[in-house]
């Protein structure tokens, strides 16, 4: 009873706040004045295939939304009703009347087509059947995910799920038309269908993107008044700082830290949410292209101590170096985001669930002890007898920066010499570190979501980060606590929030002290508005150029 | 004095280098009259060429200077003319040959439009009319079909070819003064023969004065009415060819006539060379520049550049033996008989 | 002339094949493969997208598939940009790029020979010195420094041309005259030296000796006997600069070729590199071609005739 | 000198009868004739004389030494990261100022010059040296041999050398030899071009053509006779292939494939620091600067050698330019 009183509480809070919004700006559905930003162009607009954030920028303004997000929380677009039912299992959601550019309505159908084509290992866990489904053991009809009827479609979970969040931001997905398009979908502007705030009117690759407003969008009449966009593409720092400076552009969507230092009262900070850190070798495993073969023992002996690992851990200071070498990253002693809500709505979970076992400031004293007694357990009298351990990293300038300090600093407190810095372009270094061709590898893993448990999904025995090879590796992950595993999937059926976050962060605290996976910093950007443009606003782990309320001064 | 075609007074031309100043030319005095041939002789290096190339003044002034004296045409004064004066005397009074044929023509541009370059720059003449002019001078100098010949480019001909249509184009504009830099020197001698042939028949058809440089005395004693033998810079001995060949006075000249194989059966005598080399121009000598070469060397010669003793009938010799004071008598080594020149009748 | 000219065709013909071959093994060399860069961690959908593009055939069968798409002039779909045909990006980029390209050779060749003639005909002057020690500079700067700092001054400072995009004339002075800059000094310095070699030759003498006016002797004579060896190397530098450059491309923001290279060899888009690279060994064969019948018109000697 | 006037002609009679007496020694009266010397120490010398060529050797022999000693000598290790020192500007202290993470930016250009210095000498010689040697077959052998290498030439020339420059990187790894055997890879086509073009013109020139026929086996022709004629040339190509190297490995670390870290280069830290040129500009200037010197010396150095090698060209730039003084202030032309 009570879980029921709470979720319908959570759901008039939303109604209730998007009508806020809604009253607040009134506009014209032609709407007026134009924007230029800098961004970078989308990998492909192809729905089904595409995977990257950059993609999910250009879908939020082309597509209508179920619920969409913004600054933070989300509020319902084509989402008439949600209704529970009482064992909190079955979704069923109503939608309002809505067309395509083309005339054609939206259907219910739409989303239940969009959701089966995004199925995967990790979000088909949720739905009935979901996991039998990607692995082809059933049929789409046993799916728990169904239209009954034109305006209707319900969602089935495999089991009362409480951190399933029922505002799915997901767009409408015309069957016939992917199946008519086939490998073209999303190629050019003409091969995509349009029922979002704006129309695709140009994609010149590597050049620019033109959007105009959509008069026949749901909302167009109280949202998205700038009429024309222009979303420049363009990867080279002078290149954007020049155009933001000449005023040809008004938003740097992402911006270098060169920038920033020239132009400081124009930039805006957004944390990360995207966690990078060290992760260790212990398997002394790798697949060598065709079978299994083990690498050089004493370094993996070295790297499966533990205290080895403390010690590594605690000579970094991360508060000082962070700052330092990635301007826009913050320093990280946890796993799970400083920003994800905690037991109550305006707590923190780090604050409601400590954790020490990684020190911000690091602690050389502590450092020397660890790695004195890793010497003894490995019968090693000195540091310099060490052998040689790969430090693997991406050769982009921040990257390199930060393998060339955490070496300095392991030098200086620890008297390592023995740490060797490997540089592999992205494709190579990726392709080593699926392969666990690499003794320290510089993780980065970015969450698509604020809840605890979108952080902890990477480390599931079978997740996608540590079941390195479905073909068959003699182990099954990197990272394998049976304890950890149970946690996070108990917590996931645990509608109690309180007991749930309690379970995260006992998992959380398995992870840490495992010190397989030692977090480094948070990975954010800074982006640059000009004075033209007010009402823009970014957030860590929403995708989407959020210009919903903005406007824009002749 | 009577009005000669052209005549050089005390020529000095010296050329700047990086490591000082070479004097080519050190005070040299000629002159040619209508219709004659005058030969100009030396070893190479001794300011021949660069003697003539001052004539037309086509040494670029920088390097080259005119220091003194002065050349003498129809009463002007050319050593003092702008370039831009000079071009108009260029092609149209006097014209010039050079040495090597195979470089001396554009190689990418047809005979025929480089020869009507040359009308064209001095007369009012249409196109037409040009080729007229240019296919008749290339008859003139024998060459066969000329038609074709204005349409060929240079690399299409041998030597001796375009040694005629460097001729032909010189006399296009019927210059009076042709100047002949070793003309025949890079060409074998049976060619040699014709081309020398072809120049005296045009010097009698258009009545053009010539001035024949080379250092081969065969070649000389039958084109040269009058000769001047340079030697380090200066003409040490100068007169009719006759004076030159049978009564030579200076100790060089003795020396360059002695080094020519003579035609008369029997078998030669050793023959003579002079020993050691031409003076480096760099730092030319005090004295007379064949002091060190010479075997009567006096001290005056060391110390004293020789005067011009005129020996009668315009023979003008360069050496202190000539001077009265000189007691040394000395007769010319080689005693020279008529047949030296073959076809020439001694006086 | 056929004869030749069919001999030539065979040539080139072998040399495209040559190329096209050889880079196709290379980059099969190359380690990783273009999906897992997309999603790195999805192994089961870069499986799933390597056999939709049949690249788990066979090596050899690929490469005979490869070929027949050659001969019929289709380069097949991108990889890692899914629904771009490569035919479809080189017909809407390489116009750009070879517009850039053919506005810098159009500002820059002209320029730099007109400065390498002049500097040599008035040989020790200010404008010889100035010349030479320009393109010493010019040469040191890298491309890379020299576009952003030409970008801040006139763009951003001064504010005479707009610093990006590929919108109007307007647009391309800027990328036009940073890269016309080294075409200038290059072209000045080699020109110079070769006005200065023919200088020396006797059929100036005889020019000069002919009386007529200076000018007809620097241009009739030396320019059009200097600019001869100018021309060989010309056809390489054509078809380097059609192709694009990369770093003015990647400054400027602008859609040309040069960008696709680069991002297509680091994201293994193998059908997207093969199609570029036999492309510009057309054009290349293409301008050697020309470039060698334009000398034999010039230079009588060579003519093939 | 009076002037006495005898049949005409005006006598110098101030002579006296010992001025007519023969000369006692004639060997003794010898011509000033310029020392000939043999070919090489001439070079040598007339470098010597040469202020410019001085002048650059003096700036190639500063920045070597430097390069040598101040990391040696430095009182930082140039990997060594100090955050209380962060984004200092030139000071006493750090003459070069130090970068974001509070490294010597002295010590680095120095550390940085070393390698730059390394892989451009070097980058730019072996491939040089493949391009002779390739060029010189193919021009003196001519035929089929020339045709097919040169159109070997132009398959590689038509092939991106990143490809070659990746491939080698991922198999070699990030160690300098892997970047100059990658340089050399994709250098040596365009030495080979320009060489074979040399020997093609010196190929039939007579004094070729006499010792062959005196037997002379083609390899001692080709370094004997023909390299002594280029030599100027190719000195002139070399100097400014060695910064051409710099930076393509500067290039290459533009793109990430450069020198594996801590090691840096001189192209890696102006590329770094042409993307702060405008707040901390110490980071982009330094670097750069070293970088202009070492081309501009190398540069100079080059014209200098060829004029050395052949004068004819030195004398003229040298004369010309005295000449234009002249016209200017003396005489019209």
């Amino acid at each position: 009873m009570m879980k029921r009183v709470l979720s319908l509480v959570m759901a008039l809070a939303m109604i209730f706040t998007a009508a806020a919004a809604m009253a607040e700006s009134t506009g014209t559905v032609e709407g007026s004045g134009s924007l230029t930003f800098v961004s970078t162009e989308p990998n492909t607009l192809n729905m089904i295939q595409s995977a990257s954030n950059l993609d999910a920028d250009v879908f939020y303004l082309t597509s209508a939304m179920l619920y969409r997000p913004y600054n933070g929380s989300s509020y319902p677009e084509l989402a008439e009703s949600c209704v529970v039912n009482e064992t909190n299992t079955v979704y069923t959601y109503t939608i309002k009347d809505a067309v395509y550019t083309d005339g054609s309505k939206i259907t219910a159908a739409d989303f239940v087509y969009y959701l089966i084509n995004k199925l995967d290992a990790t979000s088909a866990v949720y739905y009935k059947n979901g996991v039998k489904y990607v692995n082809g053991e059933c049929t789409v009809a046993d799916l728990g995910i169904y239209a009954v009827d034109e305006k209707t479609f319900v969602v089935e979970l495999e089991a009362a799920t409480a951190d399933f969040d029922p505002q799915l931001e997901i767009y409408p997905l015309n069957q016939a038309f992917v199946e008519a398009k086939g490998d073209a979908l999303g190629g050019t502007p003409a091969d995509m269908m349009y029922s979002g705030p704006y129309v695709l009117t140009e994609w010149v690759y590597g050049s620019y993107l033109t959007f105009t407003k959509n008069p026949t969008y749901i909302n167009a009449a109280d949202s998205f008044q700038i009429k024309d966009l222009k979303m420049i593409h363009s990867v080279d720092e002078s290149g954007r700082y020049a155009m933001f400076a000449a005023g040809e552009v008004d938003l740097m969507v992402t911006v270098g830290e060169s920038t920033v230092e020239q132009i400081p009262d124009k930039c805006h900070y957004n944390p990360g949410s995207a966690i990078q850190g060290l992760e260790f070798n212990t398997k002394g495993m790798y697949f060598d292209g065709s079978t299994f073969a083990p690498r050089d023992p004493a370094v993996t002996a070295v790297l499966a101590n533990k205290n080895f690992r403390m010690a590594l851990s605690y000579a970094i200071n991360r508060d000082l170096i962070v700052p330092v070498v990635n301007g826009s990253g913050t320093a990280s002693t946890r796993v799970i985001n400083a920003d994800v809500v905690g037991n109550t709505a305006d707590s923190k979970f780090v604050d409601d669930y400590p954790s020490t076992v990684i020190p911000g400031a690091g602690d050389e004293a502590l450092a020397k002890e660890y790695m004195e007694k890793a010497l003894a357990e490995l019968g090693y009298k000195s540091v310099s007898e060490l052998p040689t351990i790969k430090y693997l990293t991406f050769d982009s300038n921040m990257y390199r920066l930060t393998a060339e300090v955490l070496q300095s600093e392991w030098k200086r407190v620890l008297g390592l010499e023995c740490i060797q810095i490997e540089l592999k372009p992205v494709s190579d270094a990726v392709m080593s570190m699926v392969f666990m061709d690499y003794d320290i590898y510089y993780q980065s893993l970015t969450s698509t979501a604020d809840a605890p448990r979108s952080f902890l999904e990477f480390w599931i025995t079978g997740g996608s980060v540590s079941d390195v090879m479905q073909a068959g590796a003699p182990f099954s992950s990197i990272y394998s606590d049976p304890k950890f595993d149970e946690l996070v999937k108990n917590a996931m059926y645990e509608f109690d929030p309180v007991k749930r976050n309690a379970m995260m962060a006992e998992a959380e605290q398995l992870l840490l002290e495992s010190y397989i996976f030692v977090p480094i910093q948070w990975n954010g950007n800074y982006y640059a508005v000009s004075d033209r443009l007010q009402g823009y606003v970014q957030n860590e782990s929403q995708d989407g150029i959020m210009i919903n309320y903005a406007t824009v001064t002749e | 004095m009577s009005e000669h075609l052209l005549e050089v007074k005390n020529l000095h031309v010296s050329f700047r280098t990086v490591i000082g100043e070479v004097k080519a030319v050190r005070g040299v005095d000629f002159y040619l009259d209508r219709g004659e041939t005058l030969g100009l002789v030396g070893e190479s290096g001794c300011g021949k060429s660069v003697t003539v190339q001052t004539v037309m003044r086509l040494n670029p002034e920088p390097p080259a200077e005119i220091k003194e004296g002065s050349i003498v045409y129809q009463g002007v004064d050319i050593a003092k003319l702008s370039d831009k004066e000079m071009r108009k005397y260029r092609g149209k009074e006097f014209s010039m040959i050079f040495q090597d044929a195979m470089t001396s023509l554009n190689p990418t541009t047809r005979i025929g439009k480089q020869m009507k370059e040359m009308l064209q720059a001095h007369r009012k003449v249409s196109d037409q009319e040009a080729r007229e002019i240019c296919i008749r001078m290339l008859s003139m100098v024998g060459l066969p079909n000329p038609e074709t010949v204005y349409e060929r480019f240079p690399h299409t001909m041998s030597g001796g070819q375009r040694q005629r249509v460097m001729i032909a184009m010189a006399l296009s504009c019927n210059p009076s003064i042709l100047i002949a830099d070793e003309p025949t020197t890079a060409l074998d001698v049976t060619i040699q023969a014709q081309i020398l042939e072809v120049m005296n028949n045009l010097k009698r058809e258009l009545n053009t004065s010539i001035i024949f440089i080379t250092h081969n005395m065969g070649v000389v004693a039958r084109m040269a009415d009058r000769l001047a033998v340079m030697y380090a810079g200066q003409i040490i001995e100068s007169g009719k060819s006759e004076d030159i060949f049978y009564r030579p006075k200076h100790p060089y000249t003795w020396g360059l006539l002695g080094s020519m194989p003579s035609l008369k059966g029997e078998v030669p005598k050793r023959l003579l060379s002079i020993p050691g080399t031409p003076p480096d121009l760099f730092a030319p000598p005090k004295g007379c520049g064949f002091a060190s070469r010479c075997e009567h060397c006096m001290n005056v010669c060391v110390n004293r550049v020789p005067p011009e003793y005129d020996v009668g009938d315009g023979h003008k010799v360069r050496c202190w033996l000539l001077d009265p004071r000189c007691k040394a008598d000395v007769k010319p080594p080689i005693g020279r008989d008529q047949e030296l020149i073959p076809g020439k009748e001694a006086e | 002339m056929t004869k030749y000219i069919i001999k030539r065709l065979l040539i080139s013909l072998l040399t495209i094949w040559a190329v096209a071959t050889v880079c196709f093994f290379l980059l099969r060399l190359l380690p990783g493969n273009p999906f897992i860069l997309q999603n790195p961690l999805d192994m089961k959908n870069a499986e799933k997208m390597m056999a939709y593009y049949g690249l788990d055939r066979p090596l050899w069968e690929q490469y005979l598939s490869y070929l027949d798409g050659l001969i019929h002039l289709d380069f097949g779909y991108s990889l890692t940009h899914v629904g771009r045909s490569v035919n479809a990006v080189i017909a809407q980029y390489f116009p750009i790029t070879a517009q850039l390209g053919v506005q810098a050779l159009l500002l820059g060749m002209p320029l730099g020979l007109l400065l390498g003639i002049l500097s040599a005909v008035r040989r020790g002057g200010g404008l010889d010195y100035g010349c030479q020690l320009s393109s010493v500079v010019l040469t040191a700067i890298p491309s890379f420094v020299l576009a952003a700092v030409m970008q801040l001054i006139f763009g951003v400072y001064l504010k005479w041309f707009p610093v990006s995009q590929w919108l109007s004339f307007r647009h391309t002075i800027l990328p036009t005259l940073v890269l016309s800059i080294g075409v200038i000094s290059g072209h000045c310095r080699s020109m110079r030296t070769l006005m200065l070699e023919v200088g020396r030759q006797d059929y100036l003498k005889t020019a000069k000796a002919k009386g007529v006016s200076n000018v007809r002797v620097v241009v009739f004579h030396q320019i059009r006997n200097a600019i001869l060896p100018m021309i060989t190397n010309m056809g390489l530098e054509i078809a380097g600069m059609l192709m694009g450059s990369y770093i003015i491309e990647k400054v400027f923001s602008i859609p040309g070729l040069g960008a696709y290279f680069v991002n297509s060899i680091t994201g293994l888009d193998y059908t997207m590199t093969l199609g570029l690279v036999v492309f510009q060994a057309v054009i290349v064969v293409a301008a050697n071609f020309i470039v060698d019948l334009l000398y034999g018109l010039i230079d009588p000697r060579v003519r093939v005739v | 000198m009076e002037k006495i006037k005898k049949n005409g002609q005006l006598y110098d009679d101030t002579l006296t009868e010992e001025d007519f007496s023969p000369v006692p020694d004639r060997a003794a009266i010898v011509d000033q004739i310029r020392p000939s010397m043999r070919y090489w120490p001439e070079v040598g010398k007339r470098l010597m004389k040469n202020k410019m060529a001085i002048a650059s050797l003096t700036v190639l022999a500063v920045i070597v030494l430097l390069a040598i000693f101040v990391p040696i000598f430095s009182p930082y290790e140039y990997d060594a990261s100090n955050f209380l020192a962060a984004k200092q500007k030139p000071s006493w202290a750090h003459p070069f100022g130090t970068d974001k993470v509070g490294r010597d930016m002295f010590t680095r250009v120095f550390v940085g010059t070393r390698t730059s210095l390394l892989i451009g000498v070097i980058g730019a010689l072996i491939p040089y040296i493949i391009g002779m040697t390739i060029g010189a077959i193919s021009g003196w052998v001519g035929g089929t041999v020339d045709m097919v290498i040169m159109r070997v030439v132009d398959v590689m020339l038509c092939i991106p050398s990143m490809i070659y420059m990746i491939l080698i990187l991922v198999v070699l790894g990030g160690s300098p030899v892997s970047l100059i055997v990658a340089l050399a890879l994709s250098g040596w086509m365009g030495s080979a071009r320009g060489f074979r073009g040399r020997i093609l013109q010196f190929k039939n020139r007579e004094f070729v053509l006499a010792a062959k026929t005196l037997g002379a086996r083609p390899g001692r022709i080709i370094i004997r006779h023909i390299l002594p004629n280029i030599l100027g040339n190719m000195a002139v190509g070399l100097c400014s292939a060695i910064p051409g190297a710099i930076f393509a490995e500067a290039g290459m670390s533009y793109i990430g494939l450069g020198i594996s870290p801590p090691m840096t280069s001189l192209g890696q830290l102006s590329t770094d620091g042409v993307a702060v040129f405008m707040t901390e500009f110490h980071r982009f200037f330094f670097p750069s600067l070293i970088i202009s010197l070492l081309i501009f010396a190398l540069f100079m150095f080059g014209n200098c050698l060829r004029d050395a090698l052949d004068p004819k060209l030195r004398d003229e730039d040298y004369m010309a330019r005295v000449y234009r003084r002249m016209r200017k202030g003396g005489r019209k032309a």
